[in-house]
């Protein structure tokens, strides 16, 4: 090779790896393009991925650029998707599923459970399992119902899955990145009402791992993730005009959790109070908040607050405000912490 | 292979080899006369003319979504008018209006899933015998199954239908259903719309080998090809097959050969997947061919075609009304319906949700 | 009917309710009987439990004394299994399913989670649900994998779903009666490693409502259900000669959660120690976890001790005694909590 | 449909009706040879007694539980031996000793599953192209569709056998991964021992239409059922099934019609729900069936035999000594294997596990 290539080889990684903005869709589609121009293993499969370029256009164009080989639609069957994967993970590729809605998780949990998360195991090492499972998750487009899930709980639980939520563009990318160059399974739980949302993402400024400080604050942190980081942001902002100060600690991770960025956060503020879609009951904000009250256990001045979904069936769009955390209920938690005297 | 009505179906030719060995205590049921074949030509045109209404709504922002099922009136009303409404019920998929107004389901009721009011559609699903809409793609295949068996072990002669898309039969529980009804014995008909997508997938695709008929075979049980835009050969098939599965108590499958004409769903963009020669291969409209049909039979007259017309619109135009007026549910229900009785954790969350939330 | 057939029956049925000594194994399937006999709209089937009476026997000898109509086995599918107890109680039935070990659940967990548990609310109350799926569950017989899976989380946080195990012969009797009479799907978690245990069974003391507290004390609270309520019994006695009087509860319910009881024990012993053989995270302990440092903020001494299965995948036989909570570990959680100064 | 040596094969007169249709690219695999029928023999036979001398362990307390094979020698060995352990790929069940001895599984290894030493056994699955034991029925046959796909994109000529019997063929994953296959093109050979007995439930009661073969034609594959006692047969059936994945990409299903002689496994009756009547409509053993070749062709003397019987008695009991003797895995792997790297989780979990129980 020259040394003119290489120098215009240079020149246009560098040009490449401008920040760029992006809606998250079109981080994730990017991500998705990097992976597959740099690993020829990456596999990128699912249920109108190809020619489509799946409902939410996250995978556009890959299958034209990339070839059906490499990019390619399934039958409708999700169990089958994912046994799919594990097959061609053990066939040392690294393939990237989709599964269409959060709710069609659930044909394939099995495949997902006893299988995928347990293949390391049960080999005893002998094969690695860089399966990535991308799933269109939570809620707040309105959709039909089992279009609206909010899963965190049902993979967390599971030893030997890793699960992951972006809430940024820019995260987006570098998760989805961390998540395919994985050597073990990721659940990567796209925010579906995040989609649209433009920011910068800055390929040459990785950021993968733990938790991620949105913004700091010194009187109660705000744990969230996913679709609900905007959303407390904005609370952040309203109750600042309170003189209030909220720290907004974004997990991204939910398994492995960054428990000392939790523990850290708290520690400081000595008030929490976790925000997820998900169901309250055994929801992901159990083992959190289970987790500051015994860690944080000397510091913590009020009982951890969780504001969350209800123990009901998610419910049709008509009702999903009802359902969702609002700001006036993540308001409320706020006050009920802040307001507590032991 | 039982093949009815094959006037124009270019799928069938790519040769299914289902044998009809199972086939037996079949009681042909008396062929369409007049006044069913101008009640299902209303049906169809109504059907038609609501679905586009839809369509329309949508794009009005008056309902949030829809997945539009013109094309297969003939598959959804000829299937539906072949089994009785007293006994019979109904597991249908998302896409089963035409199904829903034949059974004669509350269409505001119906209407309510499209619209965001309720999952799964606001009428009485035991009173109509008409399962809520399904999400979950095969998911109420084996429902039909369970309550098909459960009526035979009552001693009654009723039957389930269950509605599935070619796509659906990739499933893993649409297997178990098929197996499930032919070794348990379980009187349920399979009624399969293979309307040559999923989504963006084409039938060849999906269904290997081509036809979801053509696994009844490997079952031991029946299957049907019937091509699905002929109105007369799919109430004929259904009949047949409801007849089959009441006298013997076993399962069948029916495969009606039809076309998605429209999108999957509104918000879908055809052009991203198929081509105009690929939509043009969906060949006459049902409505046409059933129109046809009555014209040559000379059982439709000018007078009485404005006059379905004129009905149709008027009900459609109740129904837009309907629809735009529909009290919003109340929140509280979220809560009500969990369990038969609620909870203490329920209860609480209920308060909180009352105390916190501005409702309606 | 004549006075003296009257008579008879009712000494009959005196005679019949007198208490009996039973395995937990045949208190199920005198529930069973007994729910067969008295109610004919009860059906109960599965893989096996039929001919052979169920690998447990717990089926054993009703298909003879019912019919095969109203016992019998399905062909080898989860899925279908529960689907055809969906469409069952559709016609009217009381299905009570089988569905042959824990690990296998997963198969049907779409039916369960995405219909099952959502027909009440689909059909907005036009359908009861009054669906049973017994499920053999837990550790501690040295069983193949995915035989001894600890599922309570990925029932207790589906909205629509009840959960419920016994830890004796007498409770589990009138909890799977109570299961197979509610409106409700009842997911009915049958510890395997206490099916030969022998106890007292009196059908005339109905005891089905909310936990159980297996034995008073002040010290500390430890919180078991199923499987785990003899060992920390077993500990309890152990403490017990340290004079540490240990308060054991077991829940009995996992959903709805008897939180009342919980709460009042804790209160009262101001300690609380959970015991379950399920990973720790996001496990069934960090809903109760989370609850008590809520309820009990003021009171609670030390943090809530979680002594379970750890997160990885069950492991074999050879290794299942390091796995699920043994006395030690229990002992060791009790004296850290008892320890805790603040 | 392709039948090959049914000489003893009830089930088989029951009907199932398989076409051959798609059976193309073929290529005739050179029938065993003297060399390799003695192969054979020693393999049965040697199976044959490791598969009692385990029951027999398992009575003596010296493993936990154990499903034997025993009648299922032909099937397993023949199978085994027509695909290529240096480029194919096995995925098996739980009850597949005779496959793992023909593969060369390290057999101390694949003991370990039945020992309760590690789920899924302590062989090298990688190195020795043979998946880990399967605890759930049918959950690793897509895994084989797969791996099967994933070859052949890779340009290689591997080809995957997933095995499976009677009963796995009613889960809904056994459906997906056939339809993957063809849909997909992935190069598979779905081997089903038809044992007519998925634990307590005999075909009838299991199987709608009585063969998985049969459903091929339903998927548009070949279908071949095989008189799975026949080593013979066996071996020709999966070479053919094989060359035939092997130069045309795609699936095929081999049936091999034989029976369950023993229990489901060591803890089952099967006085409960089968009849002596029913265990001799087993048929002729399979190891003497193939003697009776060996002897017919000549090949087999009372030297060999005896050989054959004594390595046999040999490897057995350096087995019962190296399980006997196994090291327990240390619990600490169970900490070590759930990602590649730890987490502080688990660093934390297994400091809390060495400090508070007692370890070997
Ligand atoms: C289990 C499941 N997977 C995926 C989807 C998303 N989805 C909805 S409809 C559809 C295509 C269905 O095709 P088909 O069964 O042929 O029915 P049609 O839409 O043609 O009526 C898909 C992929 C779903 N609803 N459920
Ligand atoms: C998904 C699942 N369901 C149930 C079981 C319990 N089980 C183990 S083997 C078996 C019967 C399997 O029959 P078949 O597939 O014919 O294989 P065979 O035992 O005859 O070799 C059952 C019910 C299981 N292991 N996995
Ligand atoms: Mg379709
Ligand atoms: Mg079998």
């Amino acid at each position: 090779m020259s040394d003119a290539t290489v120098t215009q080889r240079t020149e246009d990684d560098a040009l490449a790896l401008q920040p760029i903005e992006l809606s998250m869709q079109g981080a994730l589609n990017l991500a998705l393009r990097d992976a597959l121009a740099s690993d020829d293993r990456v596999l990128v499969f699912g249920e109108d991925v190809g020619v489509l370029g799946g409902v939410f256009r996250v995978t556009d164009g890959l299958q034209a650029d990339f070839g059906a080989d490499r990019v390619f639609d399934t039958p409708l069957a999700e169990a089958g998707i994912i046994g799919l994967g594990i097959g061609l993970a053990m066939a040392g590729w690294r393939p990237v599923a989709e599964i269409q809605f959060d709710g069609f998780v659930f044909p394939a949990y099995d495949q997902l459970v006893s299988q995928a998360a347990r293949i390391r195991t049960r080999t005893r090492g002998a094969f690695d399992m860089p399966l990535t499972v991308r799933v269109p998750s939570f809620g707040g487009i309105r959709a039909p119902e089992l279009h609206g899930e909010s899963l965190e709980t049902y993979f967390m639980h599971v030893p030997g899955l890793k699960v992951v939520t972006p809430s940024t563009p820019h995260d987006a990318y570098h998760l989805l990145r961390a998540s395919i160059a994985s050597p073990d399974p990721v659940i990567f739980m796209e925010p579906k009402s995040r989609y649209w949302n433009r920011g910068v993402v800055d390929r040459s400024r990785p950021d993968a791992i733990g938790a991620r400080l949105v913004r700091p604050g010194k009187h109660v942190t705000l744990i969230c993730w996913g679709s609900m980081v905007a959303r407390c942001e904005q609370v952040a902002e309203l109750a600042a005009e309170d003189g209030i100060e909220v720290e907004v600690l974004d997990l991204r991770w939910l398994t492995p959790l960054d428990e000392d960025a939790i523990a850290r956060s708290v520690e400081h503020t000595r008030r929490a109070v976790i925000v997820h879609e998900a169901p309250l009951t055994a929801g992901p904000g159990a083992e959190i908040a289970a987790l500051i009250s015994s860690r944080c256990f000397r510091s913590l001045k009020a009982p951890v607050e969780r504001v969350t979904g209800f123990d009901v069936p998610t419910p049709a769009g008509d009702l999903e405000d009802e359902f969702i955390p609002n700001i006036d209920r993540i308001m409320f938690g706020l006050q009920r912490v802040l307001e507590f005297r032991a | 292979m039982t093949r009815l009505g094959l006037r124009n179906c270019k799928a069938l030719e790519r040769g299914a080899s289902v044998t009809d060995d199972a086939l037996e205590g079949d009681t042909l049921v008396a062929p369409l006369n007049e006044a069913l074949l101008k009640r299902a030509y209303e049906l169809m045109y109504f059907t038609r003319l609501l679905d586009s209404a839809l369509v329309t709504w949508q794009r009005q922002g008056l309902i949030p979504a829809y997945p539009p099922m013109i094309g297969q009136e003939a598959a959804q009303v000829g299937s539906a008018l072949a089994l009785d409404r007293d006994r019979d019920f109904v597991f249908p998929t998302y896409r089963e209006l035409g199904v829903a107004v034949a059974w004669g389901v509350d269409l505001s009721g119906y209407l309510a899933n499209h619209s965001g009011h309720w999952h799964g559609g606001r009428w009485n699903a035991a009173e109509s015998r008409f399962a809520p809409i399904q999400a979950v793609v095969g998911g109420g295949v084996t429902h039909a199954v369970g309550w098909a068996l459960g009526r035979r072990l009552d001693g009654a002669s009723a039957v389930a239908i269950a509605y599935l898309g070619d796509g659906a039969s990739s499933e893993g529980d649409v297997h178990e259903a098929m197996n499930f009804a032919a070794v348990l014995r379980a009187p349920v008909v399979f009624f399969v719309q293979n309307n040559r997508w999923s989504l963006s997938v084409p039938l060849e695709r999906q269904v290997a080998g081509g036809s979801v008929a053509a696994r009844a075979a490997g079952y031991g049980i029946p299957g049907v090809v019937v091509d699905g835009d002929d109105l007369l050969a799919v109430y004929q098939a259904t009949s047949d097959a409801a007849a089959h599965a009441r006298s013997t108590g076993g399962p069948i499958i029916v495969e009606a050969m039809t076309y998605r004409r429209g999108p999957h769903a509104t918000s879908d963009d055809t052009g991203r997947y198929r081509t105009i020669d690929d939509e043009l291969s969906a060949g006459e409209d049902p409505l046409d061919r059933l129109l046809a049909t009555l014209h040559e039979a000379g059982i439709a007259d000018d007078a009485w075609l404005a006059e379905v017309a004129q009905n149709a619109e008027v009900r459609v135009e109740e129904l837009r009304l309907s629809t735009a007026g529909t009290e919003p549910i109340h929140g509280a229900e979220m809560f009500d319906l969990v369990f038969a009785e609620s909870t203490p954790q329920l209860q609480r969350q209920q308060a909180h949700w009352r105390e916190e939330s501005d409702h309606v």
